[in-house]
């Protein structure tokens, strides 16, 4: 990122959230690189950027898609680049419809499920199955003219009429990407939640990708995406996820109708037939993570225990699952360090759910909100919940912080790092590992006599960590499993040293692909620690980065075609004629020795099939993709709707909203009607939600100590003096937010940094809420209300992250009312607007006959999947989300097409019949009835498929920043030299 | 100024040193004189990582009587070269927060208050509301007799500062129980 | 900054507000009700503003100085003023009314005025060690006062002071004893043969403690004026040694008037009423010569009553002391003299400390003369206490003064640009501490 | 001397006659701060300085701590300025170049007697004393030596602004000056305050007694008493309580040690370790002084002429100060006075006027008895 010369941020307040990561941005910016930020609020980011350009929150495509409309109109693409590494010319099946002519849809919209048959997205393939290409770029069915007509009505005045970005300001932001890519020059984009945080959150980056990669600036030094993410482990945590659907190293969770046996399981994870890339080895993968966790009891005879693994059929994820609880279907609830009741979307329904559990077990070092809600929280307060009335058991276990424990966490550029345990944990607190250890023996112990086959998954799991003498798990131990080792042979037990070692036939063990080599030879390579400054600028031996330590992903797109450097200035790796070797500043990402003139005649086969030209080694066909056959729920290109909620009518298409977001149709879940619907007006301003420096998303970690609270104290809003004087707020006084859900309080901070937007020749007002605090919890040093209670939940269909960047709601002087009032306060808002469960959740609004030629249009494929499979991310560069089905024949054909994505296969039909509540409650009970009325269908998403997708927005493209990492180096030891 | 020594009255020693005018060394205390920072004074040191945001900040935990005294940025990281966020350095009293629970608490249903159990009671109980819930609400086909062999009564919401073997043993735990609906700050 | 187009935004100030007041507030605009005013806009807008209001003047508004532009960091102070409360401000006065009682008591003994002596020598002593205890009570660390004898310093006029009051508290104390001693008919301190060495002390002890009161009484003034704090600052440039010294022989005239016999207390009238020349003089002219912005402060708000009650008490005190001096010149007489009372016995003394609390008189005073010296005497006692009260109110006024200065940044700002202007002017451009290069 | 770069001009008072240490301090960038905090909290944890204040918002932007004090040792401005501003900014800078302030290359037309030093190199050895008034020196140094700036006159530069934003948001990192000539250790009156062997200014904790002068003493509003009977950040809201924390060192003067504690180790101080952005720099004074002087005349280049430098200049009223920074506005904008001077610069004249008075004192008294003198 230091390498970079031009660096837009968008959608994130780095300076802020990621101040130290935020020093190679001050860094490039010493060298001279220029710095813009995009975003609706002038942050500490925007305060030594070059330039702020306001945003209306949620407007972002419609920018970035105007940038790659200029720079496909005036022809500022790198050429070269994008002919060689990216689909542009490939042909796309005939049977395509983009959204310019079906009025916000594309080909193979479903109107009953809501979902798109994405046959129609496919390539033109001949009778090999290898795509065809136009060369020439000029076919109308080419990628590249896709494109260009998508894009055609973006334009500069579209920016301004929907962005509020001035035509001055567009400019700028045009000329400085343009001017800052190319051969010689590079540009980077870092994003974080400002764009994963909306109901189109995975198209925001899609469309960054599309946009970098016409640049060609992907993969090489100073370019790329970057994602900031702000969790010490949320990579690690997506690697090795706790996620509904998936299973470590992005293999997916088996799907009840489509993953019924291991065949068609493996085929769906990649096999040689359907890839070029490492995902071919899938069987592997698959194979020595069952024998990681079932040992003996997996073996060849029965598939390695594959039933033992449980099957998903819909969306799983937390906000389906606190659903499920508002309907009695859970018992109980693990909270392990997470706060919902303050950090979840639409916290009220949270803490609902979490009073329909019969127990709950909290591991947190404080008595946060969410293990207090029954006794102090804001429904107690309002007499919605009494404390004596609530069933829910309740265990508070202290956790161990991280000095007191070993373990690794990954970091954001998937470099995993090992922490070594300093003291003992005090008291009765323990880590996670000894908790689940401990939980696991009991479990076992208690079952151990059970012949239920139902049981057999956890007593022939493998338990037997060796412990310390203190009783502690051994760290290590678990890493090397999840390493991997050999079984039998002559290296029995010893640890592999890479991925490539592991076998299909039970002779490996490893409990997660892409760590493989974390362990080798034994060592701890994640304990490494040489000093940055005694070693080379990529500093490998400083921990350990998966995959196979290598810390630049894609790095063979740094170098022209033929294998040169695209210029000296950006001179990263290159082809070495004389050795016949790749080379260059790190290791090449890239089979070592493929030449770039080499050349495949098959379209798959697994890596060793790759062209000297397919730098992207993990997508299907190893090219960066501008339009992604496969991979995304929501559509192949990027296409702006409006966010829920939106006061603005969608300028581009009848279509207001994307037609495939999950919405959650509840009376705890109201949304705001929606651009000209009568009572949107009840609901005029928009609030956008943030972190600050000073604090730690829920707060936990950061509400607790002085230290930092007292540098950001209490709950405000930010607001723009424009508003304020409209409203009549007073500077440090109290403001109410009300939106369709909630009613908080705030002190006011009005300030110039907020910036009302002129959007259609309206004015638009934003409202920046931090979101750090909550009511309740026992010992907090500061208190506030909660912004996230406002939100609603409504998700990005790919990810399942919920859109809290964009709110509608409105705001007035004075505090909010106390206890059972603020219900009726919150209520009276809701009649004025006339909010039902219906309001602004009509997913299409399309022409009925839009709806038919689209949905007339993917019924025309419906036989097959798409030729051209698997792949992975349409983001483009992360490996690990291969899941996208589209085997011929896996669907099993119950309503939805053959080819749809694996897990929406079943998504009705899973997603209710095993409700234990069917019955709906009358709605007779006024208040605490909101909770858990209406049908349980209701609750859940409309469409709760399960996407391959669940890492996008979160393991995103990495590269520019460890090749900053290099650079830097380099940079501090001249500093060190001065 | 423990025990007072006349020839280390410092009017002595202003007369005494080239420090006329009382302003440098010859007012210093014994106790300055023996300032030693408590890095110096720790039994160890431990490198460790930060466990707030994903940058994944180096830290050097300074250790004195099985007490974190001293957290700071590890100057040999190449991701953060020594620095730290305004939270990264107060992880020092997040570890010795005041405010921090170390024992087991149980509220019992209905309860109004919190009471101290033992670890092991809890662990135990937990394991047998583990093995009930995940009966109440077995399943084993679908509507279609697809097999599921999973169970819906029990839930997981993980933080992103778990590390990775623990995430590792909770899915191995939970999936091998059947159980589905786990989830992590990775999606909120 | 401080962007003032916003203070139209901020609610008015509460009535009669919930808000203490607070030594030295580093009040901010803000509260709960919004209070604090306005940050230090530009156009003399922080004037008055900020917490400036939060002072227990309340409301007060000020003049707008409209030509002067001054910002300012959210209308916070830019210099702290020291922890110092009304102990201080006691000890300002104690100190200077100690060492000028001390001059008065040494001229007594020379001039053989036993009332006066007596008088001022107690009033020293008693001076002197409540002033000492309020300077310990006021130490952060009041058990540590000891370490103020761990150095001497010349940079730091506390150092000093220190050093003055410890030897003037010595040549005090054996005056004192001696005294007391002597009023207790030699009979009641245990000393055998020491009473004798004690006595021919007296004269060595007296010169001491005179040699060091002057010092005493100025040296405050040198210690406020080297601080950061404005207007003791530019007091102290501009004669704020005049001020105190002036101010502590008032304080030590009128104490003795108060407490010594008519007759006797003659130089005290005099030295009172040179001091309050003096201190009237110099004050004016200490404030001429201070920025405007530094003076303000002394006529406002609580300092300011303070110190223009000063201003009528020594008018008052002033007046009264001449007519009492005139009085006793022209009742010499009647008053009896000194010359009929004899030189200094215990019983005179008795009889003069009887006088001194004000008693019908004592015997052996002529009946027809009883009510010309009742008079005088009454007189006597209330325009001393006026200029010793004086005296005290000028203190707290200037400490008070001081401390109210730095709450608000103009006082800081405005002076401090007005003189980076003024070398500027004449050519001297080197000595900023903000650079171009 | 062991430390022949440091020139008499610019020795701190009190320094040390045997110290090996070259003279310490921090130049902090304030151009590229983002506000972050984390040197306050760095600052308070390695200090085990008790938190500040009473958890509410004070009304300046993002700034809650107030100011610096007893508690807080890095205090970090936010400042919200609009165009109008940041233009009398650029111009007020401007205005400073042309002055031809200190630090800048002889220029060709006149006086070389009004040339001032460059603090970098220290100020010449015109035989200002260390507590004397610096006079404006004859000085004819060697501006050439290393550090010593590029471009001097701006009139030359293309110094047309880039982007001229209509909005800017300052933040800075306020901490201790460790002044040349220190208010507060000169008027200490118990030693407690002393310079140390790296030409810093500490207070030993052991020693203080808490009298408050020093409070006075400082220009910049520093140093502060630790107890709740002075100056306490913010307002008086009821609704607010502070928390309840060890407080160690009540009673006496705090303030910015420079890490003492770390230095005699050789560590950095915990704030310049932590910045993440490298806006508080630590090195020896010197090199500080160079370094500013370099990033003024980068930003300068650029057209940023509202950078300025503060406490660079020997020649000041407290004699160049230990922490140097680079401000992009007037310094009272950022809480800081534009004109500071260590009172006891005034001392000798404020001693002569109270002997005078004394003597006053003296003869009044004198006079009075003679006046009185029974007939």
């Amino acid at each position: 990122m230091a390498n970079a010369d031009c660096i837009i941020i968008q959608g994130s307040n780095m300076a802020e959230c990621h101040p130290v990561g935020f020093q190679w941005v001050s860094e490039a910016k010493a060298r001279g690189a220029r710095i813009i930020h995009v975003d609706p609020r002038f942050t500490r980011t925007t305060a030594i950027a070059d330039k702020h350009v306001p945003i209306r929150a949620g407007s972002d495509i419609v920018l970035l898609g105007a940038l790659i409309n200029r720079v496909l109109t005036e022809g500022r693409y790198f050429d070269e680049y994008v002919r060689a590494y990216t689909n542009a010319a490939n042909l796309i099946s005939d049977d395509y419809v983009d959204t310019e002519d079906l009025d916000g849809l594309f080909s193979g919209f479903d109107p009953d499920t809501n979902s798109y048959e994405n046959s129609t997205w496919s390539y033109q393939t001949d009778e090999h199955g290898a795509p065809l290409k136009d060369p020439s770029l000029k076919d109308p069915k080419s990628v590249f003219q896709i494109l260009r007509h998508h894009y055609s009505r973006y334009t500069p005045e579209m920016v301004e009429e929907n962005c509020g970005i001035k035509p001055a300001d567009f400019d700028y932001l045009y000329e400085s990407v343009t001017e800052n890519s190319g051969r010689e020059r590079t540009t980077c984009f870092a994003y974080a939640v400002g764009w994963t945080q909306h109901s189109l959150g995975a198209q925001f980056i899609r469309t960054a990708s599309i946009l970098q990669l016409l640049l060609g600036n992907m993969g090489r030094p100073g370019g790329g995406i970057m994602a900031l993410r702000g969790h010490a482990t949320i990579q690690g945590s997506t690697d090795i996820p706790t996620l509904f659907n998936l299973l470590p190293g992005y293999l997916p969770m088996p799907s009840a109708g489509v993953h019924d046996t291991f065949d068609d399981y493996v085929a769906a994870v990649g096999t040689p037939e359907t890839h070029k890339g490492y995902w071919a080895n899938g069987r592997a993968y698959a194979t020595s993570l069952l024998k990681a966790w079932w040992g003996d009891a997996a073996t060849q005879d029965n598939d390695f225990a594959f039933d033992y693994l449980p099957r998903i059929n819909g969306a799983h994820g937390t906000y389906q699952t606190a659903v499920r609880m508002l309907n009695d279907g859970v018992d109980g609830y693990f909270l392990l360090g997470q706060n919902p009741a303050v950090g979840s979307a639409n916290g009220r329904m949270q803490r609902m759910a979490m009073s329909h559990l019969k127990w709950m077990v909290v591991r947190d070092f404080s008595l946060i909100e969410s293990a207090t809600w029954w006794k102090d929280g804001p429904e107690i307060e309002t007499g919605e919940l009494k404390t004596e009335d609530i069933d829910t058991e309740m265990f508070f276990l202290p956790a161990a912080n991280h000095t007191e424990k070993a373990g690794t966490f990954t970091q954001t550029q998937r470099l995993v790092q090992w922490r070594h345990k300093a003291v003992n944990p005090p008291g009765d607190a323990q880590s996670e590992l000894d908790f689940f250890y401990e939980l696991g023996q009991a479990v076992r112990e208690k079952l151990k006599d059970s012949d239920d086959p139902r049981d057999r998954p956890l007593l022939d799991m493998t338990w037997d960590y060796p412990v310390d003498e203190e009783g502690e798990v051994d760290a290590e131990a678990v890493v090397k499993e999840i390493n991997g080792y050999f079984i039998g042979g002559d290296r029995d037990g010893e640890p592999l040293d890479n991925f490539n070692q592991m076998t299909d036939d039970g002779t490996t063990a490893g409990g997660c692909w892409i760590y493989a080599g974390v362990y080798a030879g034994g060592q701890n390579m994640a304990a490494r620690r040489k000093p940055r400054d005694e070693q080379d600028e990529t500093a490998a031996e400083w921990a350990w980065a998966w995959p196979a330590n290598r810390r630049i992903l894609y790095n063979r797109a740094s170098a022209a075609p033929d294998g040169t450097p695209w210029s000296e200035r950006k001179k990263f790796v290159w082809w070495d004629d004389e050795t016949g070797k790749w080379t260059g500043k790190d290791v090449p990402d890239f089979p070592i020795d493929r030449a770039p003139a080499a050349r495949s005649d098959a379209a798959y086969g697994g890596p060793a099939n790759l062209d000297g030209d397919d730098p992207f080694i993990m997508q299907a066909d190893g090219k960066g993709w501008l339009f992604a056959p496969s991979g995304m729920i929501d559509g192949p290109i990027p296409t702006h709707y409006e966010p829920q909620e939106s006061t603005v009518a969608n300028p581009l298409y009848s279509q207001q909203n994307s037609p495939t977001r999950m919405v959650m149709r509840r009376e705890d879940n109201l949304s705001a009607p929606g651009a000209g619907v009568p009572g949107s007006e009840v609901f005029p301003y928009v609030f956008t939600t943030y972190r600050l420096t000073e604090h730690h998303t829920a707060g936990g970690m950061s509400r607790w100590l002085p230290y930092l609270s007292e540098l950001q104290p209490e709950m405000f809003c930010e607001i723009s003096p424009e508003l304020a004087a409209e409203v009549g707020l007073e500077p440090y006084g109290w403001a109410t937010l009300v939106s369709p859900r909630a009613a908080i309080e705030a002190r006011v901070l009005v300030t110039k940094r907020m910036t009302p937007l002129t959007i259609g020749g309206k004015t638009v007002h934003q409202i920046g809420l931090p979101y750090h605090w909550g009511v309740g919890g026992q010992g907090a040093v500061v208190e506030g209300d909660s912004a996230n209670d406002l939100l609603g939940v409504t998700m990005d269909p790919n990810v399942y992250i919920q859109n809290s960047k964009y709110v509608a709601g409105t705001i007035m002087p004075g505090r909010r009312p106390r206890g059972p009032e603020l219900v009726d306060f919150v209520e009276k808002y809701q009649r004025e607007a006339g909010l039902s469960p219906e309001s602004g959740n009509q997913q299409v609004t399309v022409p009925a006959e839009d709806v038919e030629a689209s949905h007339h249009a993917g019924q025309g494929r419906s036989a097959g999947g798409h030729a051209h499979r698997g792949g992975d991310s349409a983001v483009g560069v992360t490996p690990g989300k291969t899941l996208d089905g589209g085997r011929d024949g896996a669907s099993d054909g119950d309503g939805t097409t053959a080819s749809a994505t694996v897990d929406s296969a079943d998504d009705r039909s899973g997603r209710i019949t095993i409700e234990p509540t069917e019955a709906t409650e009358p709605a007779e009970t006024a208040v605490s009835n909101r909770a858990d009325d209406g049908d349980p269908s209701d609750g859940d998403p409309d469409h709760g498929r399960h996407a391959d997708g669940s890492a996008i927005a979160e393991t995103e493209v990495a590269e520019a920043e460890a090749r900053a990492r290099a650079a830097r180096d380099r940079q501090e030891n001249e500093e060190e030299d001065d | 100024m423990a025990r007072f020594s006349f020839l280390e009255w410092p009017v002595l020693r202003q007369l005494r040193t080239s420090d006329k005018t009382g302003r440098g060394e010859s007012v210093v205390s014994q106790q300055t004189r023996d300032t030693t920072p408590r890095t110096v004074t720790a039994d160890k040191v431990v490198q460790s990582v930060c466990p707030y945001c994903a940058v994944g900040c180096g830290q050097k935990i300074f250790v004195k009587d099985d007490k974190v005294v001293q957290i700071e940025g590890d100057p040999d990281s190449p991701i953060s070269r020594g620095r730290l966020c305004p939270k990264g350095a107060a992880s020092e009293q997040l570890v010795n927060a005041p405010g921090r629970v170390t024992d087991v608490l149980y509220r019992a249903p209905k309860a109004k208050d919190w009471t101290k159990i033992d670890l092991p009671t809890a662990i135990d109980m937990i394991a047998d509301r583990f093995i009930e819930a995940r009966r109440n609400h077995w399943e084993d086909f679908d509507d279609k007799g697809h097999p599921l062999r999973r169970t819906m009564g029990i839930a997981s919401l993980g933080g992103a500062t778990i590390d990775n073997e623990e995430n590792y043993l909770a899915k191995k735990l939970y999936t091998a129980a059947g159980a589905i609906q786990i989830e992590n700050q990775a999606r909120i | 900054m401080s962007t003032s187009e916003y203070d139209s935004y901020r609610p008015p100030e509460p009535e009669g507000g919930r808000r203490k007041r607070r030594r030295g507030g580093r009040g901010g605009p803000s509260g709960p009700d919004g209070s604090g005013g306005r940050r230090g806009g530009r156009g003399g807008n922080g004037r008055g503003g900020g917490w400036k209001n939060r002072g227990a003047d309340g409301n007060r508004e000020m003049p707008m100085v409209e030509d002067v532009e001054f910002t300012s960091y959210y209308g916070r102070p830019i210099v702290k003023a020291p922890p110092w409360g009304d102990e201080i401000g006691a000890y300002l006065f104690l100190g200077g009314l100690a060492g000028g009682s001390s001059l008065l008591g040494f001229g007594a003994q020379l001039t053989d005025r036993p009332g006066l002596r007596i008088a001022s020598r107690m009033t020293a002593i008693a001076a002197t060690g409540i002033g000492g205890a309020a300077l310990v009570a006021d130490l952060g660390r009041p058990e540590r006062f000891l370490n103020m004898m761990r150095v001497v310093k010349v940079s730091s006029p506390m150092s000093l002071g220190t050093w003055i009051l410890s030897g003037f508290g010595v040549g005090s104390g054996v005056t004192f004893a001696i005294e007391l001693d002597r009023i207790t008919g030699e009979k009641l301190l245990p000393l055998g043969p020491l009473r004798k060495v004690l006595h021919a002390m007296e004269t060595p002890a007296a010169v001491e403690s005179a040699f060091f009161a002057t010092p005493l009484a100025a040296y405050t003034a040198v210690l406020l004026g080297a601080t950061a704090v404005p207007t003791w600052n530019a007091a102290g440039r501009n004669g704020l040694p005049y001020v105190f010294v002036s101010s502590a022989s008032m304080a030590a005239g009128g104490a003795a008037m108060a407490l010594a016999p008519v007759t006797e207390t003659g130089p005290a009238r005099l030295f009172a009423l040179t001091g309050t020349a003096g201190e009237a003089y110099a004050m004016s002219a200490m404030r001429k010569r201070m920025h405007p912005a530094e003076v303000d402060p002394m006529d406002d708000g609580e300092p300011g009553h303070k110190l223009h009650r000063a201003e009528k008490l020594l008018i008052a005190g002033a007046v009264g002391a001449a007519v009492v001096e005139v009085g006793a010149r022209v009742f010499a007489k009647k008053l009896g003299g000194r010359s009929s009372g004899g030189s200094a016995s215990a019983s005179d003394v008795a009889g003069a400390v009887a006088e001194a609390v004000g008693s019908a008189g004592s015997a052996g005073v002529a009946k027809r003369s009883w009510k010309t010296r009742a008079v005088l005497r009454g007189l006597s006692v209330v325009s001393g206490a006026a200029l010793a009260a004086a005296s005290a109110y000028t203190r707290f006024g200037v400490l008070e003064a001081g401390i109210e200065s730095t709450k608000d940044p103009r006082h800081v700002v405005e002076p401090q640009r007005a003189r980076l202007e003024e070398r500027r002017a004449c050519g001297i451009t080197d000595d900023s501490i903000t650079t171009g290069r | 001397m062991s430390t022949p770069t440091i020139d008499d001009g610019t020795l701190a008072d009190g320094h040390w006659h045997d110290s090996a240490h070259n003279r310490k301090g921090f130049f902090t960038d304030t151009s590229i701060c983002i506000g972050c905090k984390a040197c306050e909290v760095a600052c308070k944890e390695w200090n085990r300085n008790p938190q500040d204040g009473t958890f509410e918002l004070l009304g300046s932007s993002y700034d809650n701590t107030g100011s610096l004090g007893a508690n807080t040792w890095r205090h970090v401005a936010f400042i919200e300025q609009d165009s109008e501003r940041i233009e009398k900014a650029r111009e007020s800078g401007r205005k400073l170049v042309n002055l031809g302030m200190p630090t800048i290359r002889p220029r060709t037309d006149e006086s070389a007697a009004a040339q001032p030093l460059d603090g970098a190199l220290g100020a010449a050895a015109e035989g200002r004393t260390s507590a004397g008034l610096p006079t404006t020196p004859d000085l004819n140094v060697d501006l050439l030596a290393p550090g010593a700036l590029e471009p001097t006159d701006l009139s030359n530069v293309d110094t047309t602004p880039p982007d001229t934003a209509d909005f800017r948001w300052l933040m800075s990192s306020d901490v201790c000056k460790h002044c040349t000539h220190a208010g507060c250790l000169d008027v200490c009156p118990t030693g407690a305050l002393f310079r140390t062997e790296f030409d810093t200014v500490v207070v030993q904790n052991d020693v203080c007694n808490g009298c408050g002068t020093c409070v006075a003493g400082c220009p910049f509003g520093v140093i502060e008493r630790r107890d709740d009977g002075t100056i306490n950040t913010p307002t008086d809201r009821d609704d607010r309580k502070a928390a309840d924390m060890d407080v160690p060192n009540a009673g006496t003067a705090n303030k910015c040690t420079l890490c003492y504690d770390r230095l005699v180790e050789g560590q950095e101080p915990a704030c310049a370790q932590t910045c993440p952005t490298q806006s508080i720099k630590f090195g020896d004074r010197e090199d500080m002084v160079d370094q500013a002087h370099d990033r003024v005349a980068e930003l300068h280049a650029k057209g940023l002429t509202e950078a300025r430098l503060y406490g660079a200049n020997p020649n000041d009223g407290v004699g160049g100060t230990g922490s140097v920074f680079l401000l992009l506005d007037e310094p009272e904008v950022y809480g800081l006075p534009p004109d500071p001077r260590v009172a006891t610069k005034d001392l000798p004249k404020m001693y002569a006027n109270a002997g005078i008075a004394a003597l006053g004192m003296v003869a009044a008294a004198g006079l009075a008895f003679l006046g009185s003198r029974r007939s």
